[in-house]
């Protein structure tokens, strides 16, 4: 038999620079409303859920409210807020020369702050670059945070790090690190090291759509569901890895969320513009975690609205209006509109809101800035050989004194 | 002839390889439709197709086992790793696999593969966009490294490199894409522009690997340099008032031993320049070498002039970076013994 | 709300040595035939085949019967024998000193075997150590294997390699190594290659259950399913990893097959010691395959009836009668009893090519031992400096001088 | 005091700490149950429980996340990897997260992790099971690397590395397990009973990372040696007639260095032995550090002794490994310039 030839696929993103957005490929059907089982369902009756999309705002009686108190929603609200507000006025420092890189979440924002909000102070993050609202939401010290974008003396790390690679143990905030993918597996290994000290915290891991592709990615879930790991692995689906759709990382074929199952473990795929399905998909993936039932992976759909970080135009490899079609809407927008709409908030309260987050960011930056911007001050030379080890060995040692310091 | 810079001077040697060979490939994250984060692949795409050079997904193990696949079926892959920081997850592919398959295969199976990466510091890239790895490639039996100081070399040695039937890791030296850095990052940045290094053949040429440059010759003292310290030899050698030889090694495996070897029996005396940390680093190599070899000749300790051995920190760049005024402290120490 | 400790799973198997060996945790159900969809079928159509297990031989009318010549069978029949034989011969061979090391395929002999045979020639096959049978049933020469066990002057390998290591282009298998999974991905760049130049060449990837939870598995799945790579990825699931059993790779969530669903493509759950199962599910994936449909992964369920190696000792950590238990019993009678049962073959004839068999692998052993065993002959020093690059650079020259050859 | 060879002594090195700190966990694949394909874990989860000691999958580089989670946790995860020469897919965890976890967080993070590893050749293992990958490890600035040569030391090390708070490569000389081995392979097998070194105490003991130990004293001579090396240097010196003396490095990150230096000093001339292929191995810092601070008194030129550059050959053991014989030509050699 004559066979006929193969041929290569490569995957194409519906739409580059000149072509019309489109969003068509995403398979959700945005007013299902998807299904909530009990937490306690074991895993092989929940083989459905990562196809579905767990939305609340602008669901009609979605079983995935998780129904919180106004003052609740307002904090996220304000969070969310805070975290666009700091990430514009730095991403506009780097152009004025004061940082010497920086990365936005803008669109993203829900996730962080949504997440940081519902789970327990002690719990523990290892987070990716495009989580900085988990920080603000928890009341990081915005001077503290700035001092690290500036690399200045007060730089809690000491100049050592890029700009956004923040790490802040007190607030369950692990050490970021350019490297994609390899903190992930130290969430679960941190989870079972919980689970072994009969300890009662929990730890959460982010990867990006496109990091998923990394081997780390599936060791981390191997291990989560052989010892059934107390952790919520999380992946923020945002369309873009840099330049490359998510097509590029599987996407064209099935969903994030559907990774799960090839581990046996809950996925669940949610609406990640909508502050109140994250908060509710954590709490349940939180109260399996709790009860030793295991580790839950959760996809969060959203959109990359800015591009990757200051190093990158998006207008040469998508359509410039592209996220103006992005069928999830902004989520600060569909946050205070819905508490808008129950009468919790008003446009006067969010514009008062917005001024006083400004207030404070310029006060903070000015701050900073009398310590000093990027280049204008560092830490002492010294710390460029401390902690190589706990104490240092004769290398650092002899090479200090070389440097005369 | 072309000016052009080593970003073009890269890309132009792919282009010739996809035009003259269709069994070249180019692939990595991000080197399809947009050219890569440093431009390299620009172009290429549209030119050539998407079939001839695409996106990957974001994984370097990935990455590196699909070429070397690639490679066992006949094709001659040029895959790209992102920076060099980020060659680690796909090492255990190019150590175990790659460099091994022609030797245990009885030579039945080879991988014929060129790795590009952007690598080293001067970008104030931190910690994980900065670091030069080449040492942990040199101590690995079976596969090659080239590192390239200029936009003429750099397209040489590239399809050199894609021609070669041993797998080859391509460092390029992102300081350099955009012009000669000298390590006086205080003064104005160069471009290439106007530079007899920068003016590069369009069509094909190939610098053989393992034939290392003299860039310059003196009689004093031997400076062994790679990459973006070849630029700041030269700027650390006029500093001192030495007349020292500056060899460029344009590749690290294979050595050009013989060159080194020569230019140390005559001078005496040998610096080792490089960016990487220096304990363990390739300069460890060169300085055993040397002394095996030119133990009688020599006049005084070589030395060795590297990166600190702590983590590339960002904001101590320039207190980490091995400068021309390290260089010509050095050049000044081992002319002491004169 | 104070909340209960955590603890931590670790998982354990069923049975320890002294305890009564069991498989009741093995979720298929020996009676129910799996439904054989068209190989147009789109992968979204297949999601419950991972659950469920694909058999001919014992059940009635099975969908998925391959039909085959009985010639054909009875080829199978006798490359499976051979295999046993030839592996019974060198495992003891070790004890005799004749080789260095040495691993057998008991009671998996059917995958290889079958595979090798409905594949085409000029396929790939990236192996792993178990599936020696490949080359035997393509009639690679005794004698050559046999010198690559022995590591004398006629080692194809030229003393390079351990022991069953085999490399053998000709007959379509790639170069072994110890190293677990790191071949997988080369599988899929191969078959990629060979749609990207139109060629109708496809491959096939095998790993172990065990090393499925490599990251180097998952990279391969995932190239392979973005690039719709013409290549069949094959676990064989012999329950054990050295003396890890199959539940630390996660099969006690889930089955090795289900592992599919993450990337979107079919996933094929298969009895590995029915030959003609594994012939059928072979045909299916190699339709997709040789159609520009892409990549199927198909987990074999078998049992690893020896030790792991020469070096191992299974009593130690399982029943020492665990494989009596198995329920999928003996590849190579349950094939022998189809045959007979068909009228197609005898005792006696399968008692006559036994015999014949092991004369010639008698000869062949012989042979090569005229040549020389382990120790008693070895390619010349020389070898040992070739072919670490195409050509001899400075470093290998020099050495050679100072060793003398 | 009972008398262990080296696979009990570093049982007993994990079941001391296993009893006296709850924090401390041992995993690795086939490390539970089974007690490890070496047997080094045997009895410690009947002993201590399967929450103590126990399997993972197979997967290095989810080993070692794991490990570097539970350590910032606070535990002290001591994981197995099999052999070292699979320990490459954890390569990016140990330098990219383990190595630079405690620099990058300003301190705040760390991973107090010990990585045990069966290691190098002599025992037929053929390419992926006898390897030496020391010196990649050497060159990552942030991890310490250890390699014991005897039961008392693989103990007070061990105990050592795994109290240590930084990330500790521990690389056991797998021909060392049973026996000594001095490289004269075609002599009776020799295992540890009645010897000194094999008295090992009971309870916990420590020798601190970073000391030398002078096996032999010597005073024309110097050899650096660790590992299986040890024993063949003492061989090969005894073989070549030189009064050399040995120096044990034990861990070779951090260095002895004044060790080192004081004995070359004295003696004047150098010999580096080690299993790992030559070219970018360890040896070649040891020589350049030799060289660049006892210059003045090196009557001559210092000597490698090391594997080829080639990888691990199955059926050429003894072609390849570097036996006494070659030592003791080395040593002869750089006595010719007395
Ligand atoms: C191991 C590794 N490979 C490559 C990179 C370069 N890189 C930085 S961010 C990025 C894209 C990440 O995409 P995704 O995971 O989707 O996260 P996102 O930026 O969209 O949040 C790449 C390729 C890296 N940092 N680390
Ligand atoms: C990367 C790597 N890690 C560890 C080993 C050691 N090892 C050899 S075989 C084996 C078990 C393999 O089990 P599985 O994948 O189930 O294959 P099987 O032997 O059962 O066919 C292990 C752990 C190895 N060879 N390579
Ligand atoms: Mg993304
Ligand atoms: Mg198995």
């Amino acid at each position: 038999m004559k066979k006929p030839p193969l041929s290569l696929y490569i995957p194409q993103p519906p739409a580059r620079p000149g072509d019309k957005a489109r969003f068509d490929h995403l398979s959700f059907d945005l007013g299902a409303a998807a299904r909530m089982p009990d937490w306690r369902t074991p895993e092989t009756e929940l083989r459905d859920l990562p196809y579905g999309l767990v939305r609340v705002l602008g669901v009609e009686g979605s079983a995935w409210d998780p129904h919180l108190a106004p003052e609740v929603m307002r904090k996220g609200l304000r969070a969310m807020v805070q975290t666009r507000l700091f990430e514009d006025r730095f991403f506009r420092a780097h152009r004025q020369g004061k940082v010497s890189f920086f990365m936005k979440s803008t669109g993203e924002e829900a996730i962080g702050v949504a997440q940081s909000m519902a789970l327990e102070p002690s719990d523990m993050c290892f987070p990716t670059y495009r989580v900085q609202g988990w920080l603000l939401a928890r009341g990081y010290p915005l001077e503290k945070m700035i001092n690290q974008l500036y690399s200045n003396e007060r730089d809690p790390l000491h100049g050592r790090q890029l700009p956004v690679l923040y790490s802040a143990r007190d607030y369950g905030f692990y050490s970021l690190s350019g490297n994609l993918g390899s903190r992930f597996g130290h969430a679960v290994g941190w989870a079972m090291a919980s689970a072994y000290s009969g300890d009662t915290r929990i730890a959460l891991g982010y990867v990006g759509e496109g990091t998923t592709a990394e081997g780390a990615f599936h060791e981390a879930l191997t291990f989560a569901s052989v010892y059934r790991a107390p952790v919520i692995l999380a992946v923020t689906n945002n369309q873009w890895a840099i330049s490359t759709f998510a097509g590029v990382a599987g996407a064209e074929r099935t969903t994030f969320a559907a990774k799960a199952l090839a581990y046996g473990i809950p996925g669940l795929r949610v609406d990640g513009n909508d502050f109140l399905a994250i908060w509710s998909a954590t709490c349940w993936a939180a109260s399996r975690a709790r009860a030793n039932l295991g580790p839950t992976l959760i996809e969060f759909v959203t959109y990359r609205v800015a591009g990757h970080s200051t190093s990158d135009d998006p207008t040469r490899y998508r359509p410039k209006d592209e996220g103006e079609h992005w069928p999830l809407g902004d989520p600060v927008e569909r946050l205070k509109d819905h508490l808008i709409a129950a009468g919790h908030w008003t446009a006067e309260r969010q514009e008062q809101m917005e001024a006083e987050l400004f207030d404070e960011l310029r006060e903070a930056q000015k701050a900073a800035e009398m310590v000093g911007s990027f280049g204008k001050s560092k830490p002492p030379v010294s710390e460029m050989f401390n902690d190589v080890f706990k104490d240092p060995d004769w290398r650092v040692t002899e090479q200090r004194r070389e440097l005369g310091i | 002839m072309p000016s052009m810079n080593m970003i073009q001077a890269l890309n132009s040697a792919l282009d010739v390889k996809l035009a003259d060979d269709p069994r070249t490939l180019v692939f990595g994250e991000d080197v399809g439709y947009f050219g890569g984060v440093f431009r390299v692949t620009e172009g290429l795409q549209a030119k050539h197709g998407t079939k001839r050079c695409f996106d990957t997904p974001l994984s370097e193990g990935g990455i590196i086992a699909t070429a070397i696949g690639m490679g066992v079926y006949g094709l001659r892959p040029v895959a790209e790793i992102q920076f060099a920081d980020y060659i680690l997850p796909a090492f255990d592919q190019i150590v175990s696999e790659a460099a091994r398959l022609r030797y245990r295969s009885g030579g039945e199976f080879w991988a014929p593969i060129t790795i590009r990466s952007p690598y080293g510091g001067g970008i104030f890239g931190g910690q994980t966009h900065s670091q030069s790895p080449e040492a942990l490639f040199a101590h690995v039996v079976g596969i090659k490294t080239v590192i390239p100081s200029t936009p003429y070399d750099a397209k040489g040695l590239l399809i050199a490199a894609i021609e070669e039937d041993d797998p080859v890791i391509f460092f390029e030296p992102k300081r350099l894409y955009n012009g000669p850095f000298d390590g006086r990052h205080d003064q104005a940045l160069r471009t290439w522009a106007g530079l007899p290094e920068a003016e590069v053949p369009e069509g094909h040429y190939k610098i053989p690997l393992g034939k290392a440059a003299v860039v310059r010759e003196g009689a004093e003292a031997t400076v062994l340099a790679y990459g973006t310290m070849v630029h700041v030899a030269k700027a650390g050698i006029a500093d001192s008032g030495v007349d020292a030889e500056l060899i460029d090694l344009r590749s690290i495996v294979p050595l050009d031993i013989e060159t080194v070897t020569a230019s140390v029996q005559k001078t005496g005396r040998c610096v080792i320049l490089h960016e990487a940390s220096r304990f363990g680093g390739y300069g460890a190599e060169l300085s055993a070498l040397v002394q095996e070899r030119c133990f009688w000749m020599l006049k005084s300790p070589i030395e060795r002039v590297c990166g600190w051995d702590t983590p590339y920190p960002h904001a101590f760049e320039w207190d980490y970076f091995p400068g021309p005024a390290r260089l010509a402290r050095a050049l000044l120490k081992v002319m002491e013994n004169s």
